[in-house]
């Protein structure tokens, strides 16, 4: 239970995949400048990233492994993503309209995301059973969700500041974004 | 009779104002912040004044020199940034070198306030920002404490706890009198209370926000003292050692960066106890009343969007 | 447009990170040191020199409903490709610049470069697109990680520079990066608007 | 190396054919032209037509709900392919470029004041006592709302109070004209360079007093036009200047006539930069804050 | 005893003793009265009268269109002389009758006294207010005889007498409630009649007790009617505020006060009733305070509506330094005019003066969020918020702050350290909520 939880609260507080690993900056800066959507966008990096994690992970434990590829895993798990992503979007424009209408216009743009990616890589790299690789792909798209809502709140709070001219845009969402991380620094030490 | 010389003015009502203003209450700020400096002045002497005037120089100057670049006009009368300096002051060891002072200072000025526009605009409370930074970047010195007066090394009373040297744990009347090695502003919680119930009395903060942190801080570390069968000095002692009372009083209640609605604002303050209290027992560092509020300030937009008051005479029952 | 334009564009006008805002990700994550961030950069010129090639080269018979899979699969390929390499020759590098190797694969430069010049343009061309794509990308890492090593570390390329005690490690943290990043891209902003200025 | 390959080929075939089952299963009818019109939109999802996306946009054009000019990015020549694929015919009338033209000279040293405004600088706030602050009730407010909402930057307070139009950044958006609560902007044909700077309705005298360059009713315009085309014409409860622009020629002789100088000849725009900004005009480019440029 | 009150508010200066002692004066009857069409809220009063005719004191020269309307009647018997388009104090050009004093003071036909009040019913009283003229005395200037009417299943069980003026400097209600206790209670009566109700409160701040004191004294008369004494705090003279004072209900957002079953009405248009009731006289004079620090003696005065600014600034002795604003109503709401030629209304509560001083008008400076606009919002608004949108030009995202719930009591804007004209700019926003609504119903 106890990794489990520590699992939880590094990938959300202590390695937050935007503000300490530097994985999906793109959507970070670029999705966050209203709330809502940054909500959609989180929803549905959330939604691809956690079932991504499933599938790359069976696909490294019970085909890559076996047949001692593990070098092609790049290629493999870039497949899935992409695959995937494309899948889904088809899935929800049938099933669920009005969902795909909030997150469709994200979707093409997670395939390039590399937090999904990233997250799949590191499930390996930790060596997680199935269920921990879960967990901590659960986790970090729930990190992941956060920085940019968070992120979003600021920015609509700054749409009425008087920012310098050459600091608008992407220049001052970095600044936010390293004033956030510094205050993430106080979480370093939990685990 | 005079005659009416010129065209009248035509303007909007009201037509009379308060006679308060922006530096009025920035004064009320630095008068507030006298006794903990007279405190810390007594217990740490000339480096704790050097370090003072460092820190508030380079906040000025910091201030000055971006308002210039901006083309705005210089604050004459304006003591906002004072008032940072002297906070990034207050919560930094006495012995650390005074250039780290002037740098945590001007970057406090700099990145987090000007950055964003200046004065109303700014996320982010630069002194704290100021003092993680330093934290950051210059770990051995930012904590490296004395002793009051004589000023020998030593750790310091939340380090203690840290390192479970319980031992040798100061009694809490040394931690209300302030003498006790900590940052050189925030040792004495009985000096800072003066100075936070006379902003109060002057109507520039809300006792929402002190009341919810400190009463959230003492009810969690009343649960974990009960629960590891401690006595009641261990609530008290996370009331009135490091840095809680300065900031609850006088960081967590600053305008710029805290909520303005009432309900935002107590949850700011539980917010912040509980993330001191989660840093303090399971965390990194021994303190974490600066990160605590910095992380609450990045929650402050949300807050404010999602606790907006219910106007008047709307959905409510009569009765 | 001359093959010399396709080459020097992308160093300053159209300089993939600070005018495109591409491939932040590694930008902030590995420029801890100009070491780590020469080796990236010269990880993706390999990678996007081969890429763009060979896209061009087939560009023609790729069917386009299906490029975008083609052209991940061709990228993904030399990734592993320099992943193994670097694995094997570098070892030191391929261990600081960790899971970022793979995460070229998605490095939007790379893609972007395919889908909107070599799968439109010659084989030439594109190759000379990549060189100046890539060297401007290498050359963007290079000064935001010259900042953070001389003022993180006080070293830089390893030699000791400012004097123990000085260097702010904060600028080597997570938070660093972010502000060198920020505070280059409005330096860069504030100089064209000088430039502008005085063109107009 | 053969696992390798293998494996490969068929994880593609397997996610080829998982791919190819979805299509079909999950195929959702669509109109061809909506695949196609989003295929040429610039794809940058910036919401400048105000719909939520490219996709949403194409559909719309489609439907008709939209008209294919709305993408701001995609500028004329997007404009043009989506009417050739839908085959709608295009609009070949010439119209001629209109520009913002502000009907009054009622600047610091001209117009007289009832009282001095302070408050928030905007026209709406000072009318709302007594009228503005100027006694004449039919001229500029001069607290510049019109160029704060300027998308363009065409218009900039001038030292005498008045807002200054920039005739070669005005495009014609209708913004200003909308904005301002006198209603004393207007878009006017650069063709039509005479003009009747003074929307005061009031009786000769009373307008006099009230500004130095206001209509007067002295019909010396009326009497001195050799085409007939200026005529003191009702205009509410009172009188003022008013041109026929299908008579009026450009001579000038009423603005040479008129004693207030109510009326003014505009120099000729330089045709150049006319011609240029008129293109730009037509493809609606200009700063809309769709963030294609920063993406 | 604990004041009761409402939530939010600000403290004001009251610099009310400048007049709130001396007895008020009854200003002399000018040669000349301006008195304006339109003096409530609705469509102007079309004339009665023409150029040249005699009129006597009370004859109605003005009727009005449609229900929401009040008549217009002579001040003084005379002739008129003119019928011209003057400034009014509400901030607008408004077409007046000149009618020259021939100071015979003939009462019209219609002025008679009533033999036996006891008999009328409900709706006489109400035609007799109608007739009257008589509207919100407050400053709204609200027909008196509409707020009686009638509501489809609203029973009023309260009405509610506002002695609480709240303004800085305004003592007019403050020595009416001195001066006229009894008239004031029995036109409460008269009001509770009118709309079937036997309970009758009348609100009054702490600071005057004094008034406390008369009223209640007088109110032994009617055992129905009881005084409240409020605590004094700004803007406590507000309908909805007084109404959640006073009974603890919350008018709902753009309801009426009926739709909690009270009415409100000033005490000043509760004595202009008795008159009515009991003698048949129209709404001709009223109460106004001259005061600020711009006016040598200031002073209370009974003054006939028509009666220029400039005879009642005179009669206190005129200007005095240089004088900067001259505001009709009070400091908080009221407005500005540009000249002193300018009639006193039948809302025209006082007449203040302000003189210029030097440096006092400070920088504006960036909002600090202290929210104490947020704390002193007696609507709960977040009057920072709803100022930035406003400034952007957000009127949609204003109106789902509830732009529209602010009452303008300019408590915001008082205390705001950073100098922001927030109240303007929620104006600005209102003003631009309401263009829009008008545009979509125009579209439906």
């Amino acid at each position: 239970m106890q990794s489990y939880f520590m699992i939880i609260i590094s990938a959300v507080l202590v390695n937050n995949i935007v503000l300490s690993q530097f994985l999906g900056i793109c959507p970070f800066l670029g999705v966050s400048k209203k709330l809502s959507s940054s909500l959609g966008m989180g929803g549905a990096v959330s939604f691809v990233l956690v079932l991504s994690g499933a599938i790359t992970w069976l696909l490294q434990t019970y085909l890559l492994l076996p047949l001692n590829i593990g070098y092609l895993q790049t290629i493999a798990f870039i497949l899935v993503i992409a695959s995937l992503v494309q899948l889904v979007e088809m899935a929800l424009k049938k099933i669920a309209p009005p969902l795909y209408k909030a997150l469709g216009i994200y979707l093409p743009l997670i395939t390039t995301n590399c937090a999904v990616l990233g997250v799949a890589i590191i499930n390996i790299k930790k060596d997680f059973s199935f269920a921990e690789a879960m967990t901590n792909s659960l986790s970090h798209s729930i990190g992941f969700t956060m920085a940019l809502v968070l992120m979003s709140g600021i920015r609509e709070r700054l749409e009425e500041a008087d920012v310098p001219k050459s600091m608008q845009g992407t220049p001052i969402a970095l600044v936010v974004a390293a004033l956030m991380s510094i205050a993430f620094l106080g979480f370093s030490g939990l685990i | 009779m005079t005659p009416i010389k010129k065209l009248l003015q035509v303007t909007s009502s009201p037509h009379i104002h308060s006679t308060e203003s922006i530096s009025s209450a920035m004064r009320d700020v630095l008068l507030a912040l006298v006794p903990a400096l007279l405190v810390s002045l007594y217990f740490f002497r000339v480096p704790a004044l050097l370090l003072v005037l460092s820190c508030v120089s380079s906040a000025y100057i910091a201030e000055y020199l971006c308002l210039k670049a901006m083309g705005k006009q210089t604050p004459v009368k304006e003591q906002s940034a004072v008032v940072t300096g002297l906070l990034l002051a207050f919560c930094l060891p006495p012995t650390l070198p005074l250039w780290m002072g002037a740098l945590g200072s001007a970057f406090g000025i700099v990145i987090a306030k000007h950055l964003f526009g200046g004065l109303g605009y700014n996320i982010f409370n630069p002194a704290l920002i100021g003092r993680c930074f330093l934290l950051a970047s210059f770990p051995v010195a930012m904590t490296h404490w004395i002793t009051p007066i004589d000023g020998v090394s030593s750790a310091s009373p939340l380090g203690m706890l840290k390192e479970s040297m319980e031992g040798s744990l100061p009694s809490v009347t040394q931690l209300l009198v302030g003498n006790v090695s900590g940052s050189l502003g925030e040792t004495s919680a009985v000096a800072i209370l003066i100075g936070g119930l006379y902003l109060w009395y002057r109507g520039h903060i809300d006792l929402r926000i002190p009341a919810s942190f400190i009463g959230t801080v003492f009810v969690l570390t009343f649960i974990i003292a009960m629960v590891n069968g401690k006595g009641i000095s261990c609530p008290l002692f996370h009331l009135f050692a490091g840095g809680l009372f300065l900031g609850a009083f006088f960081m967590a209640t600053d305008w710029v960066t805290t909520p303005v609605t009432k309900l935002g604002r107590i949850l700011f303050g539980i917010g912040c106890g509980s993330l001191v209290v989660l840093i303090r027992v399971k965390g990194g560092y021994p303190e974490g009343v600066a990160y605590s509020i910095l992380l609450m300030n990045v929650v402050t937009p949300l807050l404010d969007r999602y606790t907006k008051a219910r106007v008047f005479g709307r959905e409510q029952r009569n009765g | 447009m001359s093959l010399k334009d396709e080459f020097t564009k992308g160093i300053i006008k159209e300089n993939p990170l600070f005018r495109m805002l591409l491939g932040t990700c590694p930008s902030l994550a590995i420029t801890t040191s100009v070491d780590n961030a020469l080796g990236m950069g010269a990880a993706c010129i390999a990678v996007l020199l081969a890429s763009n090639t060979v896209i061009s080269a087939m560009r023609s018979i790729i069917p386009n409903s299906i490029r975008i899979p083609v052209y991940i699969v061709i990228i993904a390929s030399f990734v592993t490709m320099i992943d193994q390499l670097m694995h094997a020759f570098t070892p030191a590098l391929y261990t600081s610049l960790g899971i970022f190797i793979p995460l070229i694969v998605v490095n939007c430069i790379i893609l972007g470069r395919a889908e909107a010049f070599a799968s439109r343009n010659g084989v030439l061309a594109s190759i000379m697109d990549a060189l100046g794509m890539g060297i401007g990308f290498t050359l963007a890492l290079v000064l935001v990680s010259s900042f953070r090593e001389v003022l993180g570390a006080g070293t830089f390329l390893g030699m000791p520079i400012l004097p123990e005690g000085i260097p702010a490690i904060l600028m080597i943290l997570p938070p660093g990066g972010f502000i060198t990043l920020g505070c280059l891209m409005a330096g860069l902003n504030k100089l064209q608007e000088k430039f502008t200025q005085q063109e107009a | 190396m053969l696992v390798a390959a293998g494996s490969l080929a068929a994880m593609g075939a397997a996610f080829g054919v998982v791919l190819g089952v979805a299509g079909r299963k999950f195929a959702v009818e669509v109109d061809p032209r909506v695949e196609q019109i989003l295929a040429l939109t610039p794809g940058a999802n910036c919401g400048a037509c105000g719909l939520a996306g490219c996709a949403a946009f194409a559909e719309m054009v489609v439907a008709g709900e939209v008209k294919a000019n709305a993408c701001i990015p995609g500028g004329s020549a997007l404009y043009e392919k989506i009417s050739a694929l839908l085959g709608a015919d295009q609009q070949d009338s010439y119209e001629e470029r209109k520009i913002a033209q502000l009907l009054c000279q009622g600047g610091y040293e001209q117009a007289k004041l009832m009282y001095e405004y302070t408050g928030i600088q905007d026209c709406h706030a000072a009318l709302a006592n007594f009228s503005g602050p100027k006694v004449c009730n039919f001229g500029c407010i001069r607290l510049g709302s019109c160029s704060r909402v300027c998308p363009f930057g065409a218009i900039q307070m001038g030292a005498d109070g008045l807002p200054i139009i920039d005739p070669y950044l005005c495009t014609g958006c209708n913004k200003c004209v909308e904005e301002c609560p006198q209603n004393i902007l207007r878009l006017v044909g650069i063709s039509h360079r005479v003009t009747v700077r003074c929307l005061n309705i009031d009786k000769g005298k009373s307008a006099r007093l009230a500004c130095s360059t206001a209509c007067i009713k002295c019909k010396l315009c009326e009497k001195n036009c050799p085409e007939g085309a200026v005529q003191v014409l009702p205009r509410g409860n009172g009188t003022v200047a008013v041109i026929d622009y299908e008579k009026c020629t450009n001579c000038g002789i009423c603005a040479a006539k008129c004693p207030t100088k109510a009326i003014q000849i505009m120099p000729q725009l330089s045709t150049h930069l006319v011609m240029e900004t008129t293109t730009h005009q037509q493809s609606g480019t200009g700063c809309q804050h769709c963030s294609v440029c920063s993406q | 005893m604990r004041r009761a009150t409402f939530r939010g508010g600000i403290h004001l200066p009251g610099y009310k003793e400048l007049t709130s002692n001396s007895a008020t004066v009854v200003l002399p009857v000018p040669d000349k009265l301006y008195i304006p069409l339109s003096q409530h809220i609705g469509a102007p009063c079309a004339p009665f009268v023409n150029v040249g005719e005699r009129v006597k004191k009370g004859q109605k020269i003005g009727v009005g269109k449609g229900f929401v309307s009040a008549p217009v009647h002579s001040s003084v018997s005379g002739t008129v002389t003119d019928i011209l388009i003057m400034e009014h104090p509400s901030g607008s050009f408004v077409p007046c009758i000149v009618v020259e004093n021939d100071r015979q003071e003939e009462w019209a036909e219609s002025v008679k006294s009533a033999t036996d009040t006891e008999i009328l019913s409900p709706e006489e009283l109400r035609s007799i207010i109608l007739n009257a003229g008589i509207v919100g005395m407050g400053g709204a200037t609200f027909p008196t005889h509409v707020k009686y009417s009638p509501v489809e299943g609203r029973q009023v069980d309260t009405v509610i007498l506002n002695g609480v003026e709240c303004e800085p400097y305004l003592t007019s209600d403050h020595r009416l409630m001195l001066e006229k206790p009894e008239q004031i209670i029995a036109g409460l009566g008269y009001i509770m009649k009118a709309v079937n109700c036997r309970k009758g409160l009348i609100g009054i701040e702490d600071n005057k007790p004094d008034a406390v004191e008369k009223m209640q004294n007088a109110a032994k008369a009617n055992p129905g009617i009881s005084v409240v004494v409020l605590k004094e705090k700004y803007p406590q003279g507000s309908e909805k505020q007084l109404i959640y004072a006073c009974t603890g209900r919350h008018v709902p957002v753009g309801g009426l006060p009926i739709a909690v079953g009270v009415i409100v009405n000033n005490v000043a248009t509760a004595v202009a009733i008795t008159d009515a009731v009991e003698h048949g006289i129209p709404l001709i004079e009223r109460y106004v305070t001259v005061s600020g620090d711009g006016i040598v003696t200031p002073a209370n005065y009974l003054v006939r509506i028509g009666t220029l600014f400039n005879d009642l600034i005179l009669q206190s002795g005129g200007f005095t330094g240089e004088t900067e604003k001259i505001i009709a109503g009070g400091p908080m709401m009221g407005k500005t005019v540009f000249t002193s030629h300018i009639p006193v209304v039948k809302g025209t509560s006082g007449i203040l003066v302000m003189q210029k001083k030097t440096g006092k008008i400070s920088a504006e400076y960036p909002c600090v969020r202290c929210a104490k606009c947020v704390d002193a919002c007696p609507a709960f608004l977040e009057p920072t918020s709803l100022a930035k949108l406003a400034r952007r030009r957000l009127w949609k995202e204003t109106e789902d702050g509830d732009v529209m719930s602010c009452i303008e009591c300019g408590s915001c804007a008082f205390i705001c350290p950073s100098q922001i004209p927030l109240l303007q700019h929620i104006r600005r926003a209102k003003q631009a909520v309401l263009a829009a609504r008008t545009l979509t119903s125009a579209a439906q």
